[in-house]
């Protein structure tokens, strides 16, 4: 399917600059945390459907079934609940399963094995058991995926103690924080999106670990602060950059993980701005963008100058044509038009 | 596999004649509809993935024209056959595919998402398995009516790797009800063969194993596939509760988009050129045609009469108007 | 188990006026609920495990199998995730399943028929079926439950577009509300609380609907927003009640259901109280405290004299011993002191 | 239903005396232990809802006795049986179940939620069927590994309704993985039956159809269960792949909470009594008696050391200290 032809090349985005490593595309920067992590540590395997496929998920499996073996890179039955058992099991066991979906939507099947277990084994057994996993998908979009292979569900999940989320938004990040996501004891989903998939980013070559927990500015601003990640960042950068002319300066955070989520940035950027917009890829409705604009109503409530602005998806499903799609999905000038209205 | 015109060449057993042309037609229909999309996808006006059922005709046509109008069919994401056998509209369902407010989910449902309430085509799912229980319920919605009432749900092989399958065996066969469990194995999902899937089972005689009555039939011959879903129907009907039938197929296409993908490795070419050889409309066709149902000239005529439905419904589609930003937001809520 | 026996008891409750109905025990009072509905319409159905069993779903199904007989009153497979698939299809065509469970948890099994089925087919095929469905659950918590036993999931949901989530707190409401609920003609979740099954109250006789999305006074005050529902609104009314003696003069709104959530109700009194807690009986974190928090900075907050605070479950599975529930859940004194501050 | 001693009195067969004696030994101390935890319960000092094994003693016994200490079991809420059979400390179990820091899982997980790794007791899950992928991805661990170590998972024939245990059949048939499924047959899900749940399959026969052997045994005779198990296990040990077991079994008392709750009428009290008659226990123990391998004399001193061990054990749990505050946030995040 097409999905990203015409639609996703149409955005331009920052150029990277190539000081501190190669340009890389996207899928690539995951492969080569995929190769580092598997011949780093034995322990580390990779599963999912289709992993060692020609289409190798996006790309970003290929070869390394070839380079270490059938066994520690292995294709799956159609079977998510059971997987997601399984992998938990062997986490459990000493071993650090990468799970791969190809969309978000099908690990919904596997909520059970994902909440009722993944997420709480350590803690029932006071520490003894840790599941040291990542589940990594790609969020779908566009080209008519519709209502079941389009949804983004960090926010089903945000509320889920012993969980981690996160949510890369640059080749560089994704590189960085699937290898933290590897070496991390704990069950951590990692949400890529599709359309950042088309991206070319500047990636070291070595092993990097980019933290999670911790936001970063990809802009630094006066006037707004604006707080996402993923796609939603990338949106958001440049509504920012659009606007700049204009006169309104916006700060951007990259909070690269929605869970465990950076307060300290969100905080000392609502110190000097005042103003918080949240954005994200998913239903606003009780989500990530809900807890973030309920915390700074709670925590830095005297920060504020004004209303939270919220922008994600309405409380609909996501329709699967390309006129609807338009009007579903938020994109820069919509984000322009609320950061307007915010600082008037 | 097994050879279609082995078996049928000998005969069209006490089939009707007018019946046989009319399977053909049907399946040649859908043929023609597909290579049509596939043909036309590459100029993007249909934004919507596809799942072709090119080489798989013989399936849909010979299980649906065991059922009635009135009789259901749930199908999955592969629905452009099960939709057309079943008697759905071609135009709104290439209205859905152009993405037009007119489509018959109203271009919020896409390809995978085909339904006609009219004729009995009743629901999809992009999931996986996930119109089997969709499906198990309209059959215990039938059962409780007491509804005159079939249900059919079409699955992938992969679906029976879904634990929830066995979980609907398990409670057709406890509730008896009357639905017929079909499985198109084709032996891929996806890029997928078989054996990092499945491990070395009989697909027949694991749903036996769920205590309902289970069958293995040729997919790529239509009668066979009648003749199993016909008896498998009428057992339904007659309270005696679900059946089982896994039709052994092939696609000869990829298993989303437009072409055959088979040249990046994941199944050998050879494979599928065996498989064409056992087409289920050009096999089938030899054999009405030897048996003197149907001469060339007359299928000329119905090519013709395929090909000015389908390009008047073609354009149909493309002259038919987007949904608005208002059409967003209905149907969100039912309301009443 | 005596999950309840001392534990609930314990509570005191506001005394029923009997003016308008007879006093029952909640149970019963869904009871009667589920016994009107079978009887006014022949298209209501009830399946769970153990329905028809002696235990009756803590009574709420006691007798309905004999009187409505065994095709329309039955005990299910423990297959949740088919069940819900069935119920779905089900009330997709002409039936309006009333699905029970035990435990939300068990719920989680089911999210895929749930979330990428029920919740959407309606908007997915353009209006054209319908899915009459009520999924019904009881929240369990005290006695030891333990993480995998106590959950209760409403914020995992409330962010999932086509469903409502009903949360009772009186057994008056508990009819009224399961009425309406099986009456909608859209996937509804009604999530009991196990606390309030020991609860009595006025019960009418006859046929009554309590409206979805609509919430209600539970008292009025000017000082504080008190806003929740089910039982952690029991637990705020009580706080209220206490404090009021030192001058603090709480408003507290059962909202009853908390999607659709009535923000009509909840601005209404931030207007004359301009403080806002939030109750829940589920993890604080991106679920309904996190919806109504963010709510409140974003619609209200010209309205706001001070922070919005939250009080629910923390960031930490549910454990199982006793002296850690006493720790984990919420109550009276803890909702008390939060109060004292907000308004010093 | 199958009689325990018509089989056991023809002789212990091949089986060594001692072990034997050990077998009986560790059936009669779970049903002591039990019998003591049905005794206290109602004084609510152990705040965690309890389901008893009595009457199930011989298939946790039987087959952990097929097991070395290395080898892995996790269990369902059932979990008190498979615990002490697996060599799990009583202490422990006892300080959990009183909700005492010093429990075997620090209080955060109750009676159903009993691990001992020190000696394989690897983990359990609340949630019906829950621990049957996690057992099977500890096989596939073990395999990856190339450990020595065989994993058996128990869990009721309710869970075979639930789809993923359909899932882990044909996953570890389809890797070969060393795990033994040990289903527990009491015919019971708390107060259904099985007539409401389950097709009339035969389990046995379901899961074989999945492509791994099956057997069903005598679920009230310890040396029949531990004979499948063995064989099971080597099968596992030795690269064979999975096996799935069918014991037979019958709970004595409610599926929660102490007492029997038969008279409540959903199962027949005469059904519990004529499985009562089969008791692996005591059947077990007419059968070592008459065979000489022990005296009743030896049975009071074994009868003894239980008794003390246990209530000891009882008393260390009751002195011991609740967990604090701080506990509460320890462990949500593994840190490292
Ligand atoms: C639950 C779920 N998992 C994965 C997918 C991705 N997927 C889409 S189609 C497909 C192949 C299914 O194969 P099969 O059921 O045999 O049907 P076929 O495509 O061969 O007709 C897969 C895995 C999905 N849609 N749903
Ligand atoms: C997914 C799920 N559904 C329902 C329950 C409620 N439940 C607890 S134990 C049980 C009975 C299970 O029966 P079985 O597996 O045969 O084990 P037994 O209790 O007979 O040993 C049920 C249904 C649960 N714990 N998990
Ligand atoms: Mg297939
Ligand atoms: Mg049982």
């Amino acid at each position: 399917m097409p999905w990203d032809e015409g639609l996703v090349n149409s955005l331009v985005y920052d150029a990277p600059s190539p000081a501190e490593g190669r340009v890389l595309p996207y899928p690539k920067a995951i492969n080569e945390a995929l190769d580092i992590a598997l011949g780093r540590d034995e322990r580390v395997f990779v599963l999912g459907q289709g992993v060692d496929d020609p289409s190798a998920m996006f790309g970003c499996t290929r070869g390394l079934k070839e380079k270490y073996g059938a066994e520690r890179v292995f294709d799956t039955p159609v079977a998510e609940e059971s997987m997601m058992g399984v992998s938990t099991g062997a986490a459990m066991n000493g071993m650090r399963p990468v799970f791969m979906h190809n969309r978000p939507d099908f690990i919904l099947l596997a909520f059970n094995q994902l909440v009722n277990h993944a997420s709480k084994m350590h803690y029932m057994d006071n520490g003894k058991s840790t599941v040291p996993m990542v589940v990594w998908a790609a969020i779908g979009r566009g080209w008519g995926s519709g209502a079941q292979h389009s949804q983004a569900i960090q926010g089903l999940l945000l509320g889920v103690p012993g969980l981690k989320i996160v949510m890369p938004s640059t080749p560089h990040d994704a590189k960085g924080l699937l290898l933290s996501a590897i070496a991390d004891d704990n069950p951590v989903l990692v949400f890529e999106h599709r359309w950042l998939m088309k991206k070319d980013g500047v990636v070291p070559e070595a092993h990097y670990a980019v933290p999670l927990g911790k936001g970063i500015y990809r802009r630094r601003g006066t006037h707004l602060t604006i707080a996402g990640a993923s796609h939603a960042i990338e949106l958001a950068q440049q509504a920012a950059n659009k606007l700049a002319p204009e006169g309104i300066d916006c700060e951007v955070i990259d909070l690269r993980t929605v869970k465990p989520l950076d307060q300290a940035i969100l905080e000392e950027s609502l110190a000097r701005t005042g103003r918080l917009l949240v954005v994200d890829t998913s239903w606003m409705m009780g989500g990530v963008c809900a807890e973030i604009g309920c915390l700074a109503a709670e925590k830095w409530f005297h920060l504020l100058k004004g209303p939270v602005r919220r922008i994600g998806l309405p409380d609909v499903p996501s329709p699967a044509g390309y006129a609807l799609e338009q009007f579903y999905y938020p994109n820069v000038e919509r984000i322009g038009a609320v950061i307007r209205e915010m600082c008037r | 596999m097994r050879n279609y015109e082995g078996k049928g060449i000998q005969g069209l057993g006490a089939h009707d004649q007018a019946f046989c042309v009319e399977l053909f037609r049907r399946m040649l229909r859908i043929r023609r509809v597909e290579e049509e999309i596939e043909r036309r996808y590459h100029q993007d006006q249909m934004k919507t993935p596809i799942h072709l059922v090119i080489g798989q005709e013989a399936t849909a046509v010979g299980c649906c024209a065991a059922l009635r109008p009135t009789d259901l069919a749930y199908s999955s994401h592969r629905t452009h056959g099960v939709y057309l056998a079943k008697g759905g509209d071609l135009r709104a369902m290439l209205s859905e595919m152009h993405c037009r407010a007119n489509g018959c989910a109203g271009s919020r449902g896409g390809s995978m998402h085909l339904i006609d309430f009219d004729v009995g085509m009743a629901g999809t799912s992009a999931i996986v398995a996930g119109s089997v229980p969709l499906a198990t319920g309209a059959a215990l919605a039938a059962k409780m009516q007491r509804a005159d009432r079939v249900i059919a749900v079409f699955f992938g092989e992969a679906a029976t790797e879904e634990g929830v399958v066995s979980e609907c065996l398990n409670f057709a066969a406890l509730k008896k009800l009357p639905i017929v469990f079909f499985c198109e194995n084709n032996f891929y999902s996806v890029q997928s063969p078989m054996a990092p899937r499945q491990a070395p089972r009989e697909l027949d005689r694991w749903a036996a194993a769920h205590a309902l009555p289970s069958q293995r039939v040729d997919g790529m011959n239509v009668l066979d596939v009648f003749d199993a879903a016909k008896a498998a129907v009428a057992r339904a009907r007659k309270g005696g509760g679900p059946s089982f039938i896994e039709a052994r197929v092939y696609r000869y296409r990829a298993h989303g988009g437009a072409g055959d993908d088979s040249k990046t490795g994941y199944r050998p070419i050879a494979e599928r050129e065996a498989w064409e050889k056992l087409d289920p409309v050009e096999c089938f066709y030899k054999v009405i045609a030897k048996t003197g149902l149907i001469s060339d000239p007359a299928r000329k005529t119905m090519e013709q009469e395929i090909q000015e439905e389908m390009q008047e419904a073609f354009e149909h589609a493309l002259a038919s108007a987007d949904p608005t930003e208002a059409d967003l937001y209905r149907h969100v809520y039912a309301v009443g």
